[in-house]
């Protein structure tokens, strides 16, 4: 257990929408060294952000942890009391939200938001604080820190916004960074600076980092391990090379090729998956994909496909590879 | 392509400041745009890139007249819509119609009480485009499978949408009305590859089809170069580069872009792993004080006396290329 | 229960004493204040400028005229120690008594009179009652101009203060006990204008007690006046009067022992009261009566008037409706009015009779059908729908409803409308109405000061009553000598009224109020005025309780306001 | 992964990994049934407990004041001479009379007032016009103040500071002297306004209610204006607002769907805090000669009434007085459970 | 903000003139008079107080004069309490109101404003409903019910407190409770509503996020963002609480404003209706001037023009 930093096993977690149960996440489990990068890719709505909320014990309301153990540090996470909880947040793990527009109050500044995290989990005075706050946001790569940290969220861009958000999750050094597509809103100078800080960051104090990303870009040059989550399933999980050279599912093999690529011809057309994501109130009873996946077999249609492990990192949910599998033994 | 031959859009020396507080000679402005002129023929696709508060998303807005222009003049398919210097503002209500926006924040620009269907609908209802209810429902239903989505999310509200699935609200409703020209207000950054792919797939399939015009803001210079036909790269406020796409991304002039484009995620871990940044030093400036002469200069590794006394003139480098910089000849 | 309550009462008081301090029902060597509530703050105790009847119970204890009203009713000396008449009636003498003084310890002269008299007439102080107390004396008409000088009020000496009259006035006795003819004293007047009678330090008067302490809308503290010529006669150091609006707080601060009188019950808790030996009914000269438009139809038809009067179960209303804080009135002139002949008034009236029978209402409803068939409107039919105005305050809403029910047994269709109290009142005046209620509560007790209220011209004749005899009648009480033919002529004027019903006497004032056995020395008017300053607080023991007074109270006069407008909030 | 599940036990066909066909794929998207935006709210409503107890009361108490008292045996007019004050469940000597008669005489439930009329049925119809005059007048309040206050803050500048000047002035003047030349300006024309064609509804609503609903229009609804104001001011900066320009919407389809809607919480809550204020007005309003025309009664007037006795006859205040805390209470948890419901964020 | 607060205050002095001018007009239209009374007092009698006070001029000369007069600060003598000015009357029954209505003011803030949050946060819960049910209670009983009761209570049957006048702290108890009872009610229910907006906003998830409390997280992020309707609610009320209740200083006999100004209304004392009018409108716009800059204080977004 101590081998882990983070250790979600088997958590299932559902929304209890009047409209019925939206099974968000099924069956996940996911594990993280401490100073290791891991990477969580995914369709919009597969529920990366919903695992990595979980782990802070922050599930927005109708939702409920039904199944499944979360460890962070050794501690069980829904076990822990309100109190511990807090102690652990924005301390040991910090959260970088995915919105940013809408998860900073408006009604207070920015010096006012950071210096809150600070104040909280140190002993440092008010100005020792303020300081604090003036070294992160210069961290960021916000210019003329005195002043912006008097300015109100709206006075700001989406960027700096953003930035605002990840200096206040870095202010107290987390042992787990959960970073929600943390550069979305940022451009690619900032996103390179914000993403070396954080690698910086992961060597020094040897933090640990969850990366929620569209971006296969910044997965590639920051990730030791990925996750591929489709419809609240971890559909596969590997090392960074395993994904992008050797990918065993059809979704992710999907989105690999999807990629628009800097080097490619003019108007060259991107690939993309078709069809539309799946209506987590209504999963479909066999794999979650197969209406989507263009080698979808019956058996697809009917049963969720087992694990298949191809190393001991490396493994998948994918019935093509059970196929294979099949077809192995009966050549063998 | 070439510049007048169908300048269906003609944005000359837009201007947008905010005021900032202070009174009378000591008022001050954030310039969030300064002196941008550009045009875009029918049916052309024109990326506009640029570091996050550099004024994108405030040009966009000042052309559709959601900000009151403090200077410039747009033509849209010769009819001139605002001319700051001759006190010529047009009713933009017929205009709406034709020009659309997709905004960056998907979450904020839903409103959180109307049901999907009904954001996508209020468009129709606003321009009267269906005769009845059921043909409004058609409506609706055909746009958001345009985005990806599917019918039963019309009765759901934003807020049970992950990210990706807002935007793609945002996309729906901005296409609801069929318009000529849509500024797409960094449209994709929230989305998953696939979907992105999905996006931008669709945005061309919707240019051919309907001979759409985009202005297309992003940060992600590898989607944009896929779309749009030339790329303007804006700097706090000013244009610095205007180019074919391929030629931009293949030869930069600007310091500014050459950055931009070293420092673009490649999604491929080895190259990702490898690749170099041009990493800029030094703060981004603020708007409200911009340095003097050439707004670049204070991080570029370029920059000498001249730069900051002068400001760079914006000229046609070579045919169709555009850049504001003193040292281009000496950087070729 | 009676006695437990005051137990309670009693316990509560001297709680309440812990804490505050300086109150009622002290120890000995304690100031024994009485403390009593009789109506919220008054808008003026002026003298000149009072007329409503709580500022004129209070100047009734911190003036004193020339003459008062003693307990048994009767004219007594006051600051005058004696007074005569010439023999046509014109000159009144005056003799003060020796060595008056202000409570300032100034010297009080008949001069003082003249001032203060004149001062009533003058313009500029614009006295509501400059008329009705002084309009009969010589020079009255050039004094209101302004030509103060013109009223014929003269002090001779020091001593002898001289008023002639233009025309005999039997009753001018009465006005020289009035309190708007209090004297005031020049200084102070001069020194502060009219605010002279809004601070206790300016506040200078001559009566048994002074004001010593005056929180506008809390209380007035009046002390006892060591300089009044009577002073040893006065027992208790001060009264205070509470200035409570709401009948529920004054009945809690009854109840709690805090006021050890009030004038202001709430009528609801009556039928609780009844009975028990601090609740006191006492009649006050008043006529609670509706007034008929008679410029309109149906009113101008004399059967109608009378059928609509007699449909009234006069019994009821009174005693269980008004549960008993009225009495059924038979006449228009009810008892507490008092005839040339000293009698009541209202013995004399009607041979004796009441002009109603007000103990057979079976046969008076029967009699009003009968002349509602006369009048041609069998049922009700062909009766135009009536509209009935009233202020909402009071009992008035009640009878209102009792006679859209008692009426509806006629075939009369009654609207109610109820009304703004201040806009009641010129409404009614206006005649913009179909019938509504009125009331008097008289301001001496000479039967003309309510017989004129139906002389056709009069202001307050609100029905617009208008009987040439009626007027004669009237006319001839005033110019007349003789006392006979006087009375004569008012019963007269009644006995038409009655019988053309020029208006619809409902029922008789009352006075009802609470008063803790404790108070021993008061007593109450027919004026509807309270008198404490002979007053004395003993430790309330049942036999003390024997001696006080309050229901025995007669007849005197001084000025009133009907209750109305005190309570038409 | 350090093991295989065991679901892999499963007997597997080699025609499971046979291609799919595109129906077969398709028949795995399952569609949901559309549901609108006030069948889904409603569907909300009914499953808060709460909120449905407080609809049942409302209909218990619109029962018992609009369709008891038409069978009820005794009216709110009737006086029941020698029957004044009676207690509850007491007769009087009259009724007694005729039970010791062997006749079957209906109990005064809460007794009788002092004019000897049933207070039952009274406390009925004074609920009957209270819920009318509190609903009605309510519902005007909320149009006028909703309308008055999104428009001043949605263009604000000049408008807002003039349409905000107007409200504070009908704030401070004095409401009592409007009242009364009201009371005196409107009497003639509705009553005259009754016989005009297609006005007779004036007369079967009552005149005297007609009034009170005109005051209603023209001095209470500021409270609501400036509490709809500030919450607009708030919300017209949203994202959503500048979207809905950018469609075109126009400025008050922008105000009535996108700013009203929003504040709907605010608006739930004020409009049921307004509905005792109306009830109570109207029996202010009453007293100035603008109330219910007597003896109808309203339950405001019917405390008012019973408040000088309330040592003596407790049942009379309090009975009213419960039944409009309950009725108050029903409406506000009523309410919230709307407010719940059409509120999309919080789901329950 | 300089100029925003200039222009408010030329808007104001518009403001208070249109008052002035509107219950000028108004008050005479009404009937009645302030030397009518139930008797009719002689007609010499009314036309010399009539006279004396000017009120025999045309009308709209005595609304000049009047208004010339108010500017020089001069409001005038009472028609109805004669010897006193009108300044005198709201000079020393203000102050008296002023402390009862402060007091109330700040209970209803201080219980009003943790109620709701508390129930905001409970919600669902038994709290929840105790609080609701206890706060509605308190808005659907009439003050005057509520005040006799209290009376009756504390005063009559406990004999715990005084029933009369303002004096000691005990006489302050029931007409506090009595006034605040309304508003405390109002803004807990206010409070509870737009706290269940903010709770359900992100950055209340990113301030628990950061390891906040949960009270802090309430106080702190949530309240602010909650509390512009009570702001809304309370600047008008406090103005209306500070000038006196009638029916409470009724039933509690407290010598404060608000009996003077209804009393004035029905005596129709001209002058003095006028004098309390224009007083109530200048503190209800000072009041929302300053509702409108503490918006601007408690919401930065809000723009002041
Ligand atoms: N409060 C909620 N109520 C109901 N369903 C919810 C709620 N929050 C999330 N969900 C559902 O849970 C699923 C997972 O959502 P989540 O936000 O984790 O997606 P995501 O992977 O982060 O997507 P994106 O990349 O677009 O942010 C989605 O289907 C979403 O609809
Ligand atoms: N309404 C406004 N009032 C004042 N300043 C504004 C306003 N909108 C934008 N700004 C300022 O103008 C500048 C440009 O902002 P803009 O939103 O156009 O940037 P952007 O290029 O879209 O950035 P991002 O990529 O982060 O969205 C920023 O400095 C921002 O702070
Ligand atoms: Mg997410
Ligand atoms: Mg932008």
């Amino acid at each position: 257990m101590s081998e882990y930093l983070v250790d979600i096993k088997n958590e299932r977690l559902s929304f209890f929408t009047p409209a019925g149960e939206v099974k968000a996440l099924n069956d996940v489990s996911i594990h993280l060294r401490e100073g290791e990068v891991l990477g969580i890719v995914g369709e919009s709505g597969s529920g990366k952000s919903v695992t990595a909320y979980s782990l802070m014990g922050l599930t927005a309301y109708p939702g409920k942890l039904i199944g499944g153990s979360l460890y962070f540090n050794g501690h069980q996470v829904e076990e822990m009391t309100d109190k511990e909880m807090r102690k652990i947040r924005g301390n040991e793990i910090s959260i970088i939200f995915q919105d940013p527009m809408t998860s900073l109050n408006p009604v207070y500044t920015i010096g006012n938001q950071i210096m809150e995290a600070v104040l909280l989990h140190t002993d440092k005075t008010k100005a020792q604080a303020r300081d604090r706050a003036k070294e992160l946001l210069e961290l960021v790569g916000i210019n003329e820190p005195e002043k912006r940290l008097r300015q109100y969220p709206h006075e700001l861009s989406g960027g700096m916004r953003q930035r605002v958000m990840i200096a206040i999750a870095l202010a107290c050094e987390p042992k787990l960074l959960i970073a929600d597509e943390p550069t979305t809103a940022l451009d690619v100078t900032i996103q390179a600076q914000i993403l070396e800080l954080m690698m910086e960051l992961k060597d020094k104090l040897g933090m640990a980092i969850i990366m929620i990303t569209h971006d296969l870009g910044v997965v590639a040059s920051m990730c030791e391990r990925i996750a591929v989550m489709y419809a609240g399933k971890v559909i596969e999980y590997g090392t960074t090379e395993d994904i992008f050279y050797n990918p065993k599912h059809q979704y992710t093999k999907g989105l690999i090729r999807s990629i628009p690529r800097i080097d490619a011809k003019e108007h060259e057309r991107l690939i993309p998956i078709e069809g539309t994501p799946v209506d987590m109130l209504n999963p479909p009873k066999g794999c979650p994909f197969a209406p989507r996946c263009e080698a979808c077999m019956k058996i697809c249609l009917r049963e969720m496909p087992p694990v298949t492990n191809f190393d001991r990192v490396h493994y998948t949910q994918c019935w093509l590879n059970q196929k294979e599998e099949m077809e192995k033994g009966a050549a063998k | 392509m070439s510049e007048k031959q169908n300048s269906f859009i003609q944005v000359e020396h837009l201007q947008q400041y905010f005021p900032a507080g202070g009174f009378g000679k000591n008022k001050k402005y954030i310039q969030a745009v300064d002196d941008v002129s550009f045009t875009i023929g029918r049916g052309e696709t024109l990326g506009l890139v640029g570091e996050s508060g550099c004024g994108k998303t405030t040009t966009g807005r000042t052309l559709l007249r959601l900000y009151e222009p403090t200077g410039g003049r747009f033509v849209y398919d010769n009819e001139v819509i605002f001319d700051v210097e001759k006190k010529q503002f047009v009713d933009m209500l017929p205009y709406r119609k034709r020009m659309q926006i997709v905004f960056q924040d998907p979450y904020a620009s839903l409103d959180p009480r109307m049901t999907v269907g009904d954001i996508v609908g209020e468009a129709i209802d606003v321009h009267k485009m269906a005769a009845n209810k059921q043909e409004r429902y058609d409506i609706i239903i055909e746009m958001l499978r345009r985005v990806g989505l599917n019918s039963e999310h019309a009765n759901r509200y934003p807020h049970e949408f992950s990210g990706g699935q807002r935007q793609r609200v945002g996309i729906a409703r901005a296409l609801a009305v069929r318009p000529e020209f849509i500024v797409c207000d960094e449209p994709i950054s929230a989305l998953d590859v696939s979907i992105q792919a999905q996006v931008i797939n669709m945005f061309e399939d919707l240019q051919e089809e309907m001979g759409l015009t985009y202005l297309f803001i992003a940060h992600d210079l590898s989607a944009v170069k896929h779309i749009s036909n030339r790329i303007g790269v804006m700097y706090l406020g000013r244009m610095v580069e205007l180019a074919d796409s391929y030629e931009l991304i293949t030869r930069p002039l600007h310091p500014y872009t050459k950055s931009l484009i070293s420092a673009i995620p490649i999604a491929d871990p080895k190259i990702a792993k490898e690749s170099k940044r041009i990493a800029l030093q030094g703060d981004v400036p603020s708007p409200l004080n911009p340095p003097s002469g050439c707004r670049f200069r204070t991080r570029c590794p370029y920059a000498d006396e001249r730069c900051a006394h002068e400001a760079p003139v914006w000229r046609e480098v070579d045919r169709g290329h555009f850049s504001a910089c003193h040292h281009i000849d000496r950087l070729e | 229960a009676c006695g437990g309550g005051n137990n309670q009462g009693g316990d509560n008081s001297s709680s309440q004493n812990g804490t505050e301090g300086t109150d009622n029902a002290g120890g000995g060597s304690e100031e024994k204040i009485l403390s009593v509530q009789i109506g919220p703050d008054p808008e003026t105790i002026d003298p000149a400028l009072n007329s409503a009847v709580d500022g004129g119970n209070m100047l009734l204890h911190s003036f004193e005229c020339l003459l008062t009203v003693g307990e048994d009713g009767q004219l007594t000396e006051g600051q005058a120690e004696s007074w005569d008449t010439s023999e046509d009636g014109l000159t009144w003498t005056f003799h003060l008594r020796d060595g008056l003084k202000w409570s300032d310890g100034s010297d009080l002269t008949a001069n003082d009179f003249v001032y203060s008299w004149k001062r009533v007439c003058d313009p500029e102080v614009a006295a509501p009652y400059a008329e009705t107390v002084l309009g009969m004396v010589e020079g009255y008409d050039k004094a209101i101009e302004g030509e103060l000088d013109a009223l014929q009020v003269k002090a001779e000496d020091d001593k002898t203060l001289v008023v002639t009259l233009s025309s005999p006035c039997t009753y001018f006795g009465s006005l020289a006990a009035f309190a708007t003819l209090s004297p005031v004293q020049e200084a102070t007047i001069e020194a502060n204008g009219d605010g002279w009678a809004t601070s206790a330090e300016t506040y200078i008067s001559n009566g048994s007690f002074y004001v010593s302490e005056w929180v506008p809308g809390s209380h007035i503290l009046m002390s006892k006046n060591p300089n009044y010529w009577n002073a040893d006669a006065i027992k208790l150091d001060g009264i205070k009067f509470n200035l409570i609006e709401d009948a529920n707080a004054s009945y809690s601060a009854y109840q709690t022992g805090e006021v050890l009188m009030i004038k202001d019950v709430p009528t609801e808790e009556i039928p609780s009261l009844e009975g028990n030996d601090d609740y006191y009914v006492d009649p006050i000269i008043g006529t609670y009566y509706l007034s008929l438009n008679l410029n309109r139809e149906p009113f101008t038809d004399k059967n109608v008037r009378k059928a609509l009067s007699l449909a009234i179960d006069r019994d009821y209303v009174a005693n269980t409706l008004m549960q008993g804080t009225y009495s059924p009135a038979s006449n228009f002139m009810g008892p507490g009015w008092i005839d040339t002949d000293g009698k009541e008034f209202m013995e004399n009236a009607n041979g004796g009779q009441p002009y109603i029978d007000i103990s057979n209402h079976e046969a008076n409803l029967e009699e009003a059908k009968k002349l509602l068939k006369e009048a041609g409107y069998e049922n009700g039919e062909g009766l135009p729908s009536i509209t009935y105005s009233t202020n909402d305050a009071g009992y008035h809403k009640v009878v209102a409803e009792y006679l859209q029910e008692a009426w509806a047994e006629l075939g009369v269709d009654l609207k109610v409308d109820i009304v703004e109290w201040a806009s009641f009142t010129p409404m009614r005046r206006n005649g913009d109405y179909d019938a509504s209620r009125n009331g008097w509560v008289g301001d001496y007790s000479d039967p003309s000061n309510m017989l004129d209220l139906l002389y056709s011209t009069n202001g307050n004749n609100d029905g617009k009553f208008n009987n040439a005899d009626y007027d004669a009648a009237m006319e001839l009480s005033r110019t007349t000598l003789d006392p006979v033919e006087r009375s004569t002529a008012l019963h007269e004027a009644e006995d038409i009224l009655m019988e053309e019903t020029g208006c619809v006497p409902v029922a008789y004032y009352n006075d009802f109020w609470l008063q803790s056995d404790k108070i021993t020395g008061s007593w109450h008017s027919p004026y509807g005025y309270w008198h404490f300053m002979y007053a004395d607080i003993t430790e309330g023991g049942a036999a003390d309780a024997e001696t006080a007074d309050g229901e025995t109270a007669d007849e005197e006069s001084t000025d009133t306001e009907t209750e109305d407008e005190e309570t038409a909030e | 992964m350090k093991e295989n599940p065991v679901s892999f036990q499963l007997k597997l066909n080699p025609e499971d990994f046979l291609p799919a066909t595109e129906e077969e794929k398709q028949s795995q998207v399952i569609m949901r049934e559309s549901v609108s935006f006030w069948k889904d709210g409603g569907r909300r409503l009914v499953k808060n407990k709460v909120a449905m107890t407080s609809i049942v009361v409302v209909i218990l108490v619109m029962i018992f004041s609009f369709i008891v008292p038409s069978f009820y045996p005794y009216s709110y007019k009737d006086q029941i001479k020698g029957g004044n004050n009676l207690a509850p469940m007491e007769y009087s000597a009259d009724e007694q009379a005729r039970i010791d008669a062997g006749e079957k005489v209906f109990p005064h439930v809460f007794g009788t007032d002092k004019l000897g009329r049933d207070y039952a049925i009274r406390v009925m119809m004074g609920s009957r016009i209270s819920l009318l005059v509190g609903l009605i007048a309510t519902g005007i309040i909320l149009i006028i103040g909703s309308a008055y206050g999104s428009i001043a803050a949605f263009f604000g500048g000049w408008v807002d500071l003039v349409m905000m000047r107007i409200v504070d002035i009908i704030y401070t003047i004095p409401d009592i002297l409007l009242i009364v030349l009201l009371s005196f300006a409107l009497k003639d024309p509705l009553s005259r306004l009754k016989d005009v064609p297609g006005f007779s509804w004036v007369g079967i609503v009552g005149e005297n209610l007609i009034s009170i609903f005109v005051v209603f229009a023209l001095l209470y609804w500021v409270g609501m204006a400036r509490m709809v104001r500030s919450q607009v001011l708030m919300l017209k900066e949203s994202e959503y607002v500048t979207a809905a320009r950018a469609l075109g919407v126009g400025n008050g389809k922008i105000i009535k769907k996108h700013l009203l809607t929003n504040c709907i919480g605010t608006l739930i809550v004020t409009t049921t805090l307004q509905i005792p204020s109306s009830i109570f007005t109207e029996s202010f309003l009453s007293f100035l000669g603008m109330g219910v025309a007597v003896p109808l009664p309203s339950l405001g007037s019917l405390a008012s009434d019973a408040i000088n006795g309330m040592n003596t006859y407790p049942y009379l205040l309090f009975i009213p007085a419960i039944l409009i805390s309950l009725i108050i209470l029903s409406f506000n948890l009523l309410g919230d459970g709307l407010r719940d419901a059409f509120d999309p964020k919080l789901k329950n | 903000m300089l100029k925003y607060i200039a222009k408010r205050i030329g808007l104001a002095i518009v403001t208070i003139w249109a008052v002035a001018t509107i219950t000028f007009f108004l008050m005479n239209m009404v009937p009645g008079g302030p030397f009518l009374s139930e008797k009719a007092i002689s007609p010499q009698a009314t036309a010399a107080l009539e006279a004396k006070y000017g009120l025999d001029k045309p009308l709209f000369q005595q609304y000049l004069t009047y208004i010339g007069d108010a500017l020089h600060g001069d409001l005038g003598d009472s028609l109805k309490q004669r010897g006193r000015t009108v300044m005198d009357i709201i000079s020393t029954k203000f102050p008296v109101s002023a402390r009862v209505g402060g007091i109330s003011v700040l209970v209803a803030l201080t219980l009003g404003i943790p109620l709701g949050c508390i129930a905001a946060l409970k919600r669902g819960k038994f709290l929840d409903s105790l609080i609701s049910v206890v706060a509605t209670c308190g808005i659907a009983v009439p003050s005057f019910v509520i005040c006799t009761v209290l009376l009756y209570f504390f005063g009559v049957k406990l004999g715990v407190l005084p029933t009369l006048g303002i004096g000691t702290w005990k006489h302050y108890i029931m007409p506090v409770m009595a006034l605040s009872f309304y508003p405390t009610a109002y803004i807990m229910r206010l409070m509870r509503s737009s706290m269940l907006d903010v709770l359900g906003q992100d950055y209340m998830r990113t301030a628990k996020a950061k390891g906040v409390s949960g009270f802090v997280s309430l106080f702190k992020h949530a309240l602010r963002n909650a509390i512009l309707p009570v702001v809304t609610y309370v600047g008008p009320m406090l103005a209306y609480t500070v000038t006196g209740s009638f029916v409470v200083e009724k039933i509690f006999t407290i010598p404060g404003l608000g009996g003077e100004f209804i009393r004035a209304i029905n005596g129709r004392d001209y002058t003095l209706i006028m004098g309390t009018t224009i007083f109530l409108a200048t503190l209800i716009i000072v009041m929302n001037v300053a509702v409108d800059i503490v918006y601007k204080i408690v919401d930065p977004r809000i723009k002041l023009k």
